[in-house]
């Protein structure tokens, strides 16, 4: 296949998509006779992206696949095609996200004990709709309780390819001037909310 | 679980000598205020925002002061803890157990701290606040992590999808099938939902679960075994029966009553927590 | 402004709205005084068109303005896209459907009322591209909401001649044994919400 036409039928298809397209995605878009191989599709999208250098959109990876996005500098002009400003996330929803991302799998009580307070069912269930967390298991315990964990449209929707891009967590001094960090503790005191 | 909600100002009596206010914040008034109680000159309007919790307001007071959480004055923000929870409390706000459990904690540690050590067998000398400070740090790097996550690139807020139509031929979209019998039961859920909610709305306007806890607690206390049945007012309605329901649930949480049923479908019996 | 700036405006804009967007929506994007002239907007949208040449997509004017589209050569492979089975809806977004369709004309603020938890823009957008719903107006309220309903389209595939057919609700009983039922207590919050 002529790779004009190769890089055309990317770029088609990754605009026409709702949902970011992984590779194997790419892939199947062509028949077994024309389907050219990983490393050509992956050639591709680089001489796409940087084709892109200019433009208001750019091509990026995010963990479910590659996608076109507007380029954040130009999110203040954008917001002027929606009369409804953009959400804005209480601290409450966003402290249970923050534990649920870096601390997975956990479950509600386990957030509660690290929050200090009970967690709403109504938030749990939004950031389920959202499907940004997901029920990945149940803890061998009393109540068999959910143990929750991010998904991909998590990632997807923060920019980030995996939980490794997270920033890292800050805050964290040591206690008595010691071998005991505080990430120990936090480590700790996971695995007696685990083992409970 | 209720929350500190400060629009809800409830209306349920809690008699209380009337004073001199000295200050009126929407519509309520503020009449005591302990003098050396350190309050920055925004306090009252963030005591007003709900904190999101007990470590929330601790850390809030812990950093006002430029205290640093690993060497906090127990004695200190114990006394500012509470007199905040007064405030909160004079202002009838709802609060939520979790800051009275807070409350006790440091109580605890207090008094832990003014006893004499009788002895010191064990070489660990357990400082009383480590469990306090530990929760305390925990907090704080998920309330820093909850702040960097929202300064995350998000979609719809920084960056946009870039998509283009298309409409040419052989556009063969493959939908998910729907029944209106599925539209159906959808609808019903959501009524179902509903109901449950308005039913939590009324509660909150009318009866308040604090305020029937307290009253549980009154009748038990002046006996030592009151059955189950007994604390139910059937003239009250279904919406009365739920709350008093709820009342001894949440009682049982926080450990207030006990209740025990001494065979099988026998009759129970509650009774208030020995302490 | 920079002619790069105002292209790579135009272009995000372009490829971020649902809908075609006119010369007066483009000029909406700029504040008075960035605000570019109708004839460089043509301009610019002339430059574009010319540098998608070799593209998989080009921009074209349909009746209610500009729009970026897949290259209708492309359509071969671009239908590969949709051929995976679908997935089905999440309850969520029938729990949405069903209150537009039994409620309308309606908000997305209604039916967060209602549901108690967000509605995500993903999810009204699915609605709209299936075009089962429309917006028939905006409520005249601060950011003046838009107002959805359903479709011809909707009604044709769920084989109904009106509204009317919609299968009568069995088992919503009545709160309290009085007057108090749930639709009116979902009235009521409706209207509560069109007070506000």
């Amino acid at each position: 296949m002529k790779s004009l036409l190769l890089r055309q039928i990317i770029e088609g298809a990754l605009l026409a998509s709702p949902t970011p397209l992984a590779i194997k995605d790419l892939e199947q878009l062509f028949s077994d006779s024309e389907r050219p191989h990983k490393d050509q599709i992956l050639a591709t999208i680089e001489d796409i992206q940087l084709d892109c250098r200019d433009r208001g959109y750019e091509l990026v990876a995010v963990a479910s696949g590659f996608r076109f996005q507007i380029r954040e500098q130009l999110a203040g002009w954008m917001h002027r095609l929606w009369e409804e400003k953009p959400k804005r996330y209480s601290n409450a929803m966003l402290e249970t996200l923050a534990l649920i991302a870096y601390r997975q799998p956990l479950t509600r009580g386990d957030i509660e004990l690290v929050r200090g307070v009970a967690v709403s069912s109504d938030m749990v269930r939004t950031l389920l709709e959202r499907e940004w967390i997901k029920i990945v298991g149940h803890r061998d315990v009393p109540g068999k309780p959910a143990l929750y964990a991010t998904t991909k449209q998590f990632l997807n929707y923060f920019n980030l390819s995996d939980l490794e891009q997270l920033p890292e967590l800050t805050g964290v001094t040591t206690i008595e001037g010691g071998d005991h960090s505080t990430l120990g503790s936090l480590e700790s005191a996971r695995h007696r909310a685990i083992e409970r | 679980m209720t929350r500190i909600t400060p629009k809800k100002i409830q209306n349920n009596a809690f008699p209380r000598q009337v004073e001199m206010p000295f200050a009126v914040v929407q519509g309520q008034t503020l009449s005591v205020v302990p003098d050396d109680l350190y309050i920055p000159p925004d306090a009252l309007e963030i005591i007003l925002e709900a904190f999101e919790g007990p470590l929330d307001l601790l850390l809030y007071l812990i950093r006002r002061q430029n205290l640093d959480i690993l060497d906090i004055d127990v004695l200190e923000i114990t006394r500012q803890y509470t007199a905040y929870i007064g405030l909160m409390h004079g202002l009838k706000l709802e609060l939520a157990s979790d800051y009275l459990v807070m409350a006790a904690m440091l109580a605890e540690i207090k008094s832990q701290m003014l006893l004499p050590r009788v002895c010191e067998i064990s070489d660990e000398a357990v400082d009383p606040r480590a469990e306090l400070i530990r929760r305390l740090q925990e907090y704080e790097v998920f309330k820093n992590a909850a702040m960097n996550m929202d300064k995350l690139t998000r979609l719809d807020r920084d960056v946009f999808l870039a998509r283009a139509e298309f409409s040419g031929p052989n556009r063969v979209i493959l939908q998910p099938t729907v029944t209106l019998d599925d539209i159906k039961k959808a609808l019903q859920s959501v009524y179902e939902r509903s109901r449950l909610s308005q039913h939590h709305e009324i509660s909150k306007e009318f009866i308040s679960t604090r305020e029937r806890m307290a009253d549980i607690l009154k009748q038990i206390n002046n006996q030592s075994f009151v059955t189950f049945g007994s604390l139910f007012d059937l003239s009250e309605g279904k919406l009365g029966v739920v709350i008093t329901f709820l009342a001894m649930m949440e009682l049982m949480k926080e450990r207030l009553v006990e209740i025990v049923q001494p065979n099988s479908f026998g009759i129970i019996y509650v009774r208030a927590q020995e302490l």
